[in-house]
């Protein structure tokens, strides 16, 4: 029976995690940390953040089975065995289904949806323009990835993070890498999304200080019109038309986005908007920020490649605000100055962060100029011009 | 990647989101001229009421509505400043009456009780 | 590179949904503007018309991917290939796999037990009468529907509307339209329901009044007696016990609803009863009504059978409500005049609409005359009576 | 569809409902009558309290009770109404003392307490 | 016509499942009965043991076609067919897939970190042994059960009972009992331990004076320090990667329950820890506890095997408490009287009832003996512990 | 099943349940060692406060920070009596001015107007 008993015990030694752990398990170990971190003492996005890099831990402790990369990566072309994923998977695998169905990021901007007011929007509709201009990060990086040697599926992947919004980043990237064997996975997108994401208060107000000059950052705009109910009623509805006909494959993330909205503005299903923008919401942002973070594999995260992610999405960060604040400033000139520039950075999305910024570069100027609602309508404009320049790029790219 | 292929991808990718966004400017402006329309022929309908002749002030008070449900306590702190210094520059006293957050609360109570009634 | 832009953009012109828009598309999403106006500003059961009907907004916008129905159309005795749906799906495919294996309308009665209060039915049990009668417009509507030329799949789905009773619809139609090739569908059945149910108090007055006396409107009824904790914990037990031992078919539906009412009575769970009425129903609610809206493709809508469905409709609610008043004129006959026959139209279901209607309808007499806890007993027990009605369907009906 | 598969269809569907809904009477029946028994035993074992005399106006406070979550302001009203009536042919003052939403949620907060002692 | 109906009718009573009914079942529904009471009545457990009692009354009411056991009795070796579960299954199929992929357990240790306080045990991490120790209990029934003739996977299922933590239970025998024939399922165990955690008040304080003195019992322990909330946040990751590394297999029940307690000390994920102790847990738990009782047929609960195990989880609870109180009582010696050994037997987990159990015994004794906040250690040490166990046992085991 | 493939179960199993636990002591115990080092330090650089010098008293009126979300009324109640116990045999008046229930629930809501601000 000793013999037995050690014997068992040799193999548990043997079967146990220290044994099988590589010193890139370790690394990565070490950088969930600093993003749990970041998420937890500096404040960086932990909704998010704080489960994905939980995720990360788990799927860098060696033999825990809950995650298992090679039911994913598949060969160019192959189909997904999900019987097998089902038969041989753990925990994780069974939450990233959702990731790879696109399910979550969807069900996400419903909730979303329930939660934004479209109304500085409606009031002001040429914000449209600057919540376009913002993209110009997105495509401008893809020039860059390019340049920097990716193939288009993961150029394609790494310029959304322009976009600066977490959900469109993964509906992108899980649907443009689906094969295995990239340099990038859906995991290290969205790390460095939502990185970026949280760091918008640092990276723009430089760039807009840069941009404008003081007399422009002065600029007081004219008091937003009210906005009816019906219209706002019609606005959802009308945006879904309108940009389903234009760009199709944009259709589920505009389309639950607005339909979030009308379940919010129609004030007649206040049920069922309070669980999508709460509870539901809540699950899947549990469920996708674990899976999510498990596909972040050490080959993937120590590597050359993910130095260069890290660079673009600075990049593409840049440009977007930088394009955003041009733009304004050539608002601001064919207005004969009455849009104030600095809310053009506010386009890149990053609700509402990017509007407080604007807001507090310009109060920096003139603690009683109150651009926060001025800039609201180009931050919900950037929501819906990074899910067509999604729905752009997933028609473009094949996957 | 060859480079046509990336340039095609940039200025199709970015024509067609201004032209994605332009539509929705022209679709919100069409809405917002139909509204005023119907307004314009309400107020023809009614006799001209003095008080509204000013209208860029007196929608100032409804200013609050548009807050994002969002907002912490440091922007409402801006916010109240906004309003009184508008406020004073106008004459009159403004103040924040209510913030979205909480009608919300109030509000779905009551809807609670009232959806129930006829939900499924 | 200009050629290859001009193709890129031809491409996403050809590409666009405008493209492939069909009159018949056009057609439906003007339909589904008529189904959002109903709901939002007419009130017509919100809850589940206004997801519906962006369901069908979204499903006619062409290519937008989200609902496939050649996945779910398949040959009678086929089988559905899950592999597929998740290969080849979208977001509404996926969320329509809950309907089509009958999940949603089970979670959604668990739900709607522990909204329940079963007490005015145990309190007259006499109740349970009317609200078998009631089911007459079910069984009539049956043969309406094959005198109209439907077979008894759809005829079965059809006379299901007469139930009154939402869930119970959908789970009967996806179970009997299981294979393609119908002239009905699940999304037409369920619009036609929730529209009729929020119709009950147009509906039902002018039956009510044709039917009765004034002398019959005025009787008053007795004080109920009060009902123990105890008998409203074993009520849902035996309830399941001998509906499920007389008609198997009916368990799912009736076990999950008094399992929702055992929470509640219970007293002991309140933390699931809470959630089962809440969040649970209100996330299946959002999921249930998207996908069925979007199984409401043009051709089963701009066609004669849709227009047979909605006068059937009609009919099956009207025959209920009629069936329900004379046989309570029957008991106010046989009890010698204590029973009021305004309650017999509440045991058509529509919980607890048609149970104000008779307290309405009442109180226009004699405005200080109670109908409304008398009238939910029928009412009630409509439910319990259609969801047996449902299983009787579907043991008969070959599917 | 064969005339006589309709016709047996519906005469077995109509059959079938009214026999399940006829066992349900009885079941509820018999299980009021069980308990009718229990308390009239129990009420044998104390002495008769002259108060209880008349059972039929005592439960009338309690009816509010039976009011299902799902009522609305409108309807709470009428029960008000109705209750008032029967106060007063009773001679009685009656009055809603709560409503079961209420109920529900205070006792929700004392059960969340209690439950999360034990809960899984 | 009378033919027909006279036929049908015949069909439908032949259908029935009165005529369906075996004596078993109605044995079986019985015992769901007095589950059900024992769970309303006694208050045992009923956020579990309610739906458990209802789910075993709906499988053994015959023909209602919601759980169906040849599905998922598949031979060893044999893998589970979920295309076949989709396409013949019914509800309880369905929501027991979450119990036979382990997502449920899982998940709901997700909900019980985020309730869980570890303060009492990082402040006196002594109280690991307590944990520890009283795990005794599972490997001693280990022993007893194979000496009752349980093969080892059985037996593994049967002694994880003394783990006295219901999803833990569940984990574990689902996963040893994978495939048919065996003479336990996960419903019996389930029922078991759910059952003795009910008991645990009556069983524990009887053992826990037979071996200790009055004096002992009388020992006043030392104020607990402060753990500041650095510590708090550090806690759940250091046991995640220790534990992970050490025994992988039970990383996903650990790792997740510390998870959901990183995202109650982290403070900033305030609605991720509020919906995942609330509306997750509960909607998990009511598809677990439906599920699980679904699958007590009755020739599992109706047999010699049943009894055996009904005895061996007494036995377990008692090994497992009493070897706490004894491990106590060596502390005390070695601490030279400053440990109380009734906070010993709170080390089987059964949070918080166990410390409860501790401290009205203590307080039996003297009433201003506060002994509470000293057990809470033990009894979080006891989940941690019995879900290492269960790790030790899934990795010894073949399955 | 072979007696000695049980023991080996037994054994290793229990062996490795204490391992791991003792490992997670040690853990804890390194943890705290570093945190009263990093106190230490910061203690020495401020002046001594006086009347921090009896730190086993301080900490007491903190105490029920550490109660569970799941202590039901009976509980508290016992705590509460052994507070106000200990604080006799200091001389101090002591008494529960929070329980972490009420605590989460006031916090939560300002956490969710602060985190609404940015979470996706
Ligand atoms: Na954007
Ligand atoms: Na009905
Ligand atoms: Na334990």
């Amino acid at each position: 029976m000793i013999q037995i008993f050690l014997d068992t015990l040799a193999d548990l030694a043997r079967s146990s995690g220290l044994a099988a752990l590589q010193w890139q398990n370790a690394v990565m170990i070490l950088i969930s940390f600093v993003f749990m971190y970041l998420a937890i003492k500096k404040g960086f996005e932990p909704l998010l953040l704080l489960p994905i890099a939980f995720g990360m831990l788990l799927t860098n402790l060696p033999l825990t089975e809950m995650y298992h990369p090679e039911l994913w990566n598949i060969d160019e072309g192959a189909e997904l065995d999900f019987g097998r994923i089902l038969h041989e998977g753990g925990l994780i695998d069974y939450l990233y289904i959702g990731v790879k169905l696109q399910i979550y990021p969807a069900l996400i901007f419903l909730g979303i949806g329930c939660m934004t007011d479209f109304a500085p929007l409606i009031a002001n509709p040429k914000s449209f323009l600057l919540g376009a201009a913002a993209q110009a990060g997105i495509f401008l990086t893809f020039i860059g990835a390019a340049a920097l040697g990716f193939n288009a599926n993961e150029a394609g992947s790494i310029a959304i993070i322009g976009g600066a919004d977490g959900p469109t980043s993964i509906y992108v990237s899980s649907k443009l890498l689906n094969a295995g064997g990239y340099e990038v996975e859906v995991g290290t997108i969205a790390l460095a999304a939502y990185t970026y994401m949280a760091l918008v208060p640092l990276i723009q107000p430089p760039i807009m200080r840069a941009l404008t000059t003081k007399k422009e950052r002065l600029v007081r705009m004219e008091q937003l019109r009210t906005v009816s109910k019906t219209e706002k009623i019609i606005f959802p509805i009308a945006v879904t038309v309108i940009i389903a006909l234009l760009v199709p494959s944009a259709a589920p993330l505009v389309g639950m986005l607005m339909l979030g909205n009308l379940f919010k503005e129609s004030g007649c299903v206040d049920r069922l908007s309070k669980t999508a923008q709460n509870e539901l919401m809540n699950i899947i942002t549990i469920f996708l920020g674990i899976s999510v973070g498990a596909t972040t594999v050490a080959s993937k995260i120590i590597s050359v490649a993910f130095l260069k992610v890290i660079l673009l999405g600075v990049v593409a960060f840049a440009v977007g605000s930088a394009s955003g604040v041009l733009f304004a400033k050539l608002m601001y000139l064919v207005t004969g100055g009455k849009v104030n520039p600095l809310i053009g950075s506010a386009g890149v999305s990053a609700v509402p962060m990017a509007a407080r910024v604007s807001q507090k570069v310009g109060a920096e100027e003139d603690p009683t100029n109150f651009l926060l609602m001025h800039a609201m309508g180009p931050n919900v404009a950037g929501v819906i011009g990074s899910a067509v320049a999604a729905g752009v790029l997933l028609s473009i790219i094949p996957h | 990647m060859n480079p046509e292929y990336v340039g095609a991808v940039v200025i199709s990718g970015l024509v067609i989101v201004f032209l994605g966004l332009i539509l929705l400017i022209i679709a919100v402006n069409v809405m917002g001229a139909v509204f005023k329309g119907i307004k314009g022929m309400r107020k023809k309908q009614k006799p001209a009421d003095p008080v509204q002749d000013s209208p860029r002030v007196i929608p100032m008070p409804s200013e609050p509505l548009v807050i994002p449900q969002s907002e912490d306590e440091e922007i409402i702190a801006v916010i109240a400043a906004a309003i009184a210094a508008i406020g004073e520059s106008t004459g009159k006293r403004l103040s924040i009456k209510s913030i979205r957050q909480k009608n919300t609360r109030s509000s779905w109570a009551g809807a609670a009780l009232h959806e129930n009634t006829r939900p499924f």
